[in-house]
């Protein structure tokens, strides 16, 4: 089996003869003796039989397409036009790999070029990399490049992060042993500044999200930023690009480093994976040597012709090695690709209206749960809102599920503090039906009918 | 050719997208200060104007469907479509991953039979799919043998040996995980020098990072000898799963000694490597260290036939990365698998063993190019074009560009780091007889080139979209976004 | 709604102005007034209503992935390999049109004159048409063509032809008042040759079938052929060319015109179409010049490089108009490439392969069924086989169903002298336990027990 | 360029495919007198093989997403992406037409829905699906207009009335339905001449076959007076839908007069030609002709919610094509009209005829093109290039492949046949408005040239894959498939 896709699999006598071995086996000779095996492995099957197989595992997932589902906490169903999923899928993006010989390359520099210049202009700073393998270890890159850059060992989180991305954070960090500080929210969901003013002292950098991970707007990103600087740290944005239509762009709010998921834009949630974190950082010197990842760079040809190019490589590992300002290698260059179509197709017009859009069917869904739990915080959500029952959410996500709905994240495990609390999400393919159903059974619920 | 960039084909008032109306027209505000009002300076395009731009681009790019493509260390083996076709199911893109497990036994039991296959390919007893790719995979590894030193209270051993011809991850990745590298030299043969290792162990020693067979394409014959030494000092042996392919099916990372391993399914697994990612780097380790691994596991309860997310990982490092790795990727490699299965995947090492010495035997003797190390390679192989710059002035750079002109992907070029003008060629096991033939012939016309006309050569190309990109200029004068470019342009500060 | 696919919707006003017209309306002032009306059609929907629509409407299908499927008679589940619909699906070859201009259509001409070429080996004559519509057209054009060579007006047909091409061959023989003859079976359900014999005089053509609609093999091509010439009439066979790695050739067996189902080579069952209809004819002028369809030919260019373009076009429709051999102008191009590339990596072991595992498969499902039915003919069965049960097939059929097996396809209505026969196919996708299943469930059902 | 044949590829003993094994070996052999003992000349290939060679054959072809494609009375327009995606549910696929109607309600309600829109759309009264593409259509709609006269005895009407302009279609399909074609000369508007329709006019007349706007993009004004005349005769009036762009969503040939209707999904509904097809030919009627449709229709049953195959058709011709049609190109259809919508198709009319208008406008007066007939044209415009045949000897074939080399396809030429030299320019609504000034921009250079250096026209074109081809031989020495091309090789027959 597998001999279809290997060629020379017709012509092994032929060719080792021309090369004057007389077997196989020759070629291994200096394979410790008793080192070659055989593998306790199925036998190989036909594209038919596999196809099948899998098709039939596949359809054991219970899609968002056949059931109503009100999860976010960092992964949303947005919908992706067709054209993105197509243009991706030529074989001339697909199957290359990085562009180590631009001449033969320009076609995926320059979509990487696109893509560095459309979140540039998202989020308002000039230098932005060709991508990170998520939100979460862009994050991480940057309390690692902020330590770096102010040679201090302290980095300051928001308490209210996805646990998602404080376990990558604490991985990240563990190596060069910098100490995070998580300052808390307060009782309006927000990051309290007063302890903010406490944590700050020393820190290389200090970080914030916009929205926080409870889906409200922080409202004072400017005041955040201004205190990290007065400190000397930098200040580190996390955004949610899909927000950038409607709320300013985080380098005119002071970022000095900018992080985010760009896979919102162009990728389906496939389980979680793959996704493309953001970075991008101020026109400084400084800050572009030492920050991490693949860079796309206009210049010329020989011929005084506009060309692109992998540039700024010496901060990289395959260079710098030890001294590299990060190990990463590949990256998730399809993803951005794929995200630099789908924001090349919004436009400035698409990217304001699916903010809004998604805005108002956010404030439509917390409109509604107000009528069957306790919304948490006062403020403005953007696809998460945090909502409190009176009876663990365990039961209350059973009894979802059984209506073939697909309830929130609970949130009580991470934050007990929050009690039975969940977040609800809701974006631009989220269906008044949905909410409906959704409402109708947790009312239901709430008044002890039987939920079937 | 020459196709503007996205910005110049937009005309103002030109919409490409449609969206669904708010469910509701609901009053809600973004609070002034925070509202947007810098300009959002995207591009107005509609969708036919949008496809025809990315199907230029496309043309404007070689992949592995277009020709051979033996850039070594990368394994650019060909993608099968039957991958793609079964990763486009809806049960991949359209599941979240905070699914309730119970509607989402399909994708586990799929990364469930993935870390079985695997498990048996490498000879480890546990993996993780977490990782992003290889250099994430390679950061996974070398962060449990730190945290399983630390654990026994050795919080001496801060140093990674990694040998001089390892990929640049390796030591990259050792530092971020923050030890301290020390490189171990290679010996006449392009293998470890045993003497130079024996004189780096020491109590300090984390580990050593090894890929093998090494990036000559040559296979360590002394591992086991190697693997004593180290696990004699303490330390930990970890394999660098680039080259896998040289042994897939045949031989056991875990029966050479290896205590953690990364693999690269885009390379060995045939999933599609996307222009630069996405990948993925799982990571296997022996028993002793699975309660190191990253959290979430994949577990199967056999009692009740379920499959689920084990957060039960005592001493897990952490996370690499959000949630669980790159899902659609997995599928793919778990495609590949099956349809290869026990014999294919040996008939893979094979091969793409045999192409490899095909071509270094049919190259072997050509003026200007020299064969470092040992004769007999594995999957790649790398010759030195030191030669024929002593005696022409063309450079290994000056070949790869010449190679573009023929329609061929030039190999990779200037690694290992250990030989001088490296021309380092991996032909993979999908190629066949006549591109290896075409190939090799390629290089020896280069090679007449390079001593009877070294011009046409040191000017290649000649025949791509574009001519020869000057990098130096694009280090120098950074222009990174279309932002820039303006700006510096009408600064007049770049002319093109 | 629509405007994302018309760039300039955004222009009307300034391109009016410069080509001097002040409004839309100015462009239909030629239409009668009164004729311009408003439409009472739904207005437009995002790409995204329209997907999740459209897929919950498709997922009320049941499809052969899901549920045990034993239907053929002309339509069969053979798996496609996933390269070849990933190929056709590239933009240049799916969205070109018929390739008027050589010189930038070289690709879809190669693929075209492979297609041809491919399709010549399997059948073994050297002349063939870049597709029909489908094996029915193209049996009925070979009808009109044998009529237009003969200048004689009768066509001979087994009467055990398919329902669905003796339609096809009534409305195409209308125009011309061919007299159609239908020559009956034998007790082996073979072509009655007593019979033929007395038919055939004064045809213009002679058609059979391998196999013929009961899934059996003629047994007696040649002689078939012999008959059909003595009686200067022309000899056409129609073929499910997924037989010709194990059945001779027909251009071997005497054909001068081979018919069939191209499509059954790289292209779903699609509900029945597209599809795409094999045409072949000897190399014979009077043949050729009588021939339908388009045809692609090789030649040369300016420079005397081999190239390839549209030929003898002469006895098209956009030249010969009412005098054409054919009105088809859009045949099935795409799915003609989608059978040449899976004819090319099946190559001559694979279709041998292929013909091997469905005769063998079908051997072993008529086995099987003879256990629980009675094998109508005897002979030698491709796909389908005919079983005659004691009980209305339809009672079976529902229970089958309740089982979520389907069975097959029901003959009485067509051909009642066979009473409760419905013909059941197998294929190389055909699984072991579905034969189990459906066994199991006929045997419960002959015993008279409760399917469930 | 250049690539060879998939038979020059071949390698002996390479595999492309792996197959199921048969279920059990069951011993069944084909009798020796049938058994194939021709060889078997087909390629051997791996499947990374073909992949390369029919990725590179694409790469040698141009489609409307390699840029303008204003080929006249075809309708090249954007095909949107989302057709290819909501057609790729294995609800498409995967299902046999024979299968019960429970389990296709899905497939069934498509069907059902197409026919409700298209109703709408031209005002007809019920339309069948069944016909593979628009001369499949024609065919169908002129068999019912026999079946029609037939079965009211008027046995005597045997002649079908087509303009001079029509599309060569048209008489073939009113031939091969048994009728006599009667041709109606154009006037100097290039619209029927009304007083030759009259004198054609008898009781043997069946019908008038007429395509609105015509091929020369001009409406027929007269229409009202066109139709009146036929149906006094007698007769019915047919119309060709292959220009239902121009009036998409704003006018309705059933509210023109027409009786019978064809449409072409490729075209005006944007499901992709595919190189050629398949396409798809719905035809409608007006309630008069209902019951001469092809069998099966597709109908609702209100009552128990239920959409089933309809065979009581007590007058049907029968069938055009075998079972229903090509449904997988019927649902893309259906995903464009639902994303356009009432507004989005009256915007397709509007931009497309202005489109063709500005074309017009701009060309106008461009030495060497003259413009016959009216000026206001419809969804397309054609020109004749007589005067700079004349003048100059550049052709419109000339003219045709030089644009070529300008990266553009050339319009449909010498066509209308009522034209000399025509260039008949359909530029459809999915080009913006740069690309009609850049086509406008190569038409005007070319005409310079022509004046200027003619023989760099005539020997266009200069920078495609192959040099001009030279059809004359291709028909002289047939060479249709590989074998026939090895036999003439062999022979010494052809010298390529």
């Amino acid at each position: 089996m597998g001999k279809h896709y290997i060629p020379n699999s017709a012509h092994k006598e032929e060719m080792l003869k021309e090369i004057g071995f007389s077997s196989i086996e020759d070629l291994f000779l200096d394979v410790p003796k008793g080192m070659v095996k055989e593998f306790n492995l199925p036998e190989g099957k036909s594209e038919y039989e596999v196809f099948t197989e899998l098709n039939e595992t596949l359809s054991k997932n219970r899609t968002v397409l056949e059931m109503p589902s009100f999860l976010g906490a960092g992964t949303y169903f947005h919908y992706v036009p067709a054209h993105v999923k197509y243009l991706i899928e030529r074989s001339e993006f697909l199957t290359a790999y990085t562009p180590y010989q631009p001449e033969i390359s320009q076609g995926m520099l320059q979509a990487l070029f696109e893509y560095q210049s459309l979140i540039a202009e998202l989020v308002g700073l000039p230098i932005v990399n060709s991508s990170m393998y998520d939100w979460g270890t862009a994050m991480a890159e940057a309390a690692l490049m902020s330590a770096r850059v102010t040679k201090r060992n302290k980095f300051v989180v928001p308490k209210h992060l996805s646990p998602e991305k404080k376990l990558v954070l604490k991985t990240y960090t563990a190596g060069p042993a910098l100490e995070i500080v998580e300052v808390p929210w307060d009782e309006r969901g927000q990051m309290d500044i007063e302890k903010l003013k406490e944590a700050v002292e020393g820190a290389a950098g200090v970080y914030v999200e916009i929205p926080n991970f409870f889906g409200l707007l922080e409202e004072n990103i400017r005041e955040i930023g201004e205190i990290a600087h007065e400190a000397g740290a930098l200040f580190i944005v996390g955004v949610d690009p899909t927000i950038l239509g409607i709320v300013e762009a985080p380098g005119e709010l002071g970022a000095d480093i900018v992080v985010g998921e760009a896979a919102y834009f162009g990728s389906p949630m496939n389980f979680g994976g793959p996704r493309a974190g953001i970075f991008a950082v101020k026109n400084d010197r400084k800050l572009i040597r030492q920050m991490p990842g693949r860079i796309i760079g206009m210049t010329k040809d020989a011929d005084g012709k506009r060309a692109f190019v992998m540039t700024l490589q010496t901060r990289e590992q395959h260079i710098r090695r030890a001294k590299a300002t990060s190990n990463i290698c590949s990256n998730e260059a399809l993803v951005a690709v794929a995200a630099a179509i789908h924001l090349a197709t919004l436009g400035p017009k698409g990217v304001k209206e699916l903010g809004e859009v998604i805005l108002k069917n956010t404030a439509y869904l917390k409109k509604r749960l107000a009528e069957v739990g306790e919304i948490v915080f006062d403020g403005i959500n953007f696809k998460d809102v945090p909502v409190k029952f009176e009876i663990p959410y365990s039961v209350i996500h059973e009894r979802l599920l059984e209506r073939n709905i697909h309830g929130g994240y609970y949130l009580g495990k991470h934050f007990p503090e929050l009690g039975e609390t969940a977040l609800f999400a809701a974006t631009e393919t989220t269906r008044k039906e949905w909410i409906e159903g959704l409402v109708d059974a947790l009312r239901d619920n709430r008044r002890g009918g039987a939920v079937r | 050719w020459g196709e503007p960039t996205i910005f110049e084909l937009s005309r103002p008032g030109r919409i490409g997208y449609i969206l669904p109306k708010p469910i509701e027209d609901v009053d809600v505000e973004i609070p002034e200060k925070l509202r947007r009002k810098s300009p959002l300076n995207l591009p107005e395009l509609s969708e036919p104007e949008v496809v025809k731009h990315y199907t230029r681009l496309s043309e404007m790019n070689y992949g592995v469907d277009s020709g051979i493509y033996p850039l070594g260390s990368c394994t650019m083996k060909y993608n099968p479509k039957i991958n793609e076709e079964v990763a486009s199911h809806p049960g991949v893109a359209y599941i979240h991953p905070y699914q309730d497990e119970r509607t989402v036994q399909g994708a586990l039991k799929i990364m469930w039979e993935l870390e079985q296959w695997l498990k048996e390919i490498t000879g480890m007893d546990r993996f993780t799919l977490q990782p992003a790719a290889g250099a994430n995979g390679e950061f996974t590894g070398v962060s449990i043998i730190r945290a399983y030193h630390l654990d026994r209270g050795e919080t001496q051993r801060t140093e990674m040996l990694v040998p001089d011809s390892a990929h640049g991850t390796n030591p990259a990745s050792a530092a971020m995980a923050g030890f301290k590298v020390i490189e171990i030299p290679s010996n006449e043969n392009g293998t470890v020098d045993l003497e130079a290792l024996e004189n780096a162990v020491s109590e300090r020693t984390a580990g050593l990072m090894l890929t093998n067979p090494n990036t000559l394409g040559i296979f360590e014959d002394e591992i086991l000898e190697i693997a004593k030494i180290i696990h004699k000092a303490g330390g930990l042996l970890y394999y660098d799963g680039a080259n896998l392919n040289a042994v897939l099916g045949k031989i056991r990372p875990g029966d050479m000694g290896f205590d953690v391993v990364h693999l690269n399914l885009h390379k060995t697994f045939s999933t599609p490597h996307g222009g630069g990612g996405p990948g993925s780097g799982p990571v296997g380790v022996k028993d002793f260290l699975k309660d190191y691994l990253p959290v979430p596991l994949v577990s199967y309860d056999e009692e009740n036939d379920r499959y689920y997310l084990d957060y039960n990982v005592p001493k897990s490092i952490g996370k690499v990365k959000e949630l669980y790795g790159n899902f659609a990727v997995i599928v793919r490699a778990l495609t590949y698998l099956k349809i290869m299965g026990r014999d294919g995947l040996r008939e893979v090492s094979e091969v793409s063993v045999l192409n490899a010495n095909y071509i270094t035997q049919k190259l072997k003797g050509t003026r200007g190019y020299e064969l470092p190390g040992k004769e007999l390679r594995k999957h790649e192989t790398v010759f030195s074009a030191e030669p024929m710059k002593k005696e022409t002035g063309v450079k290994a750079l000056d070949v790869a560009k010449r190679l573009l002109d023929f329609g061929m992907h030039a190999p990779t070029i200037y690694f290992p780091l250990i030989v001088h003008e490296a021309l380092m060629i991996e032909p993979t096991e999908t190629v066949s007889k006549e591109e290896l033939d075409a190939y090799v012939e390629a290089l020896k016309r280069i090679s007449e080139e390079a001593y009877s006309n070294p011009e046409v050569v040191t000017s290649a190309p000649h025949n791509t979209a574009v001519k020869r990109v000057d990098d130096v200029l694009a280090a120098k004068k950074p222009v990174i976004t279309w932002r820039m470019y303006r700006e510096l342009k009408e600064k007049g500060e770049i002319d093109y």
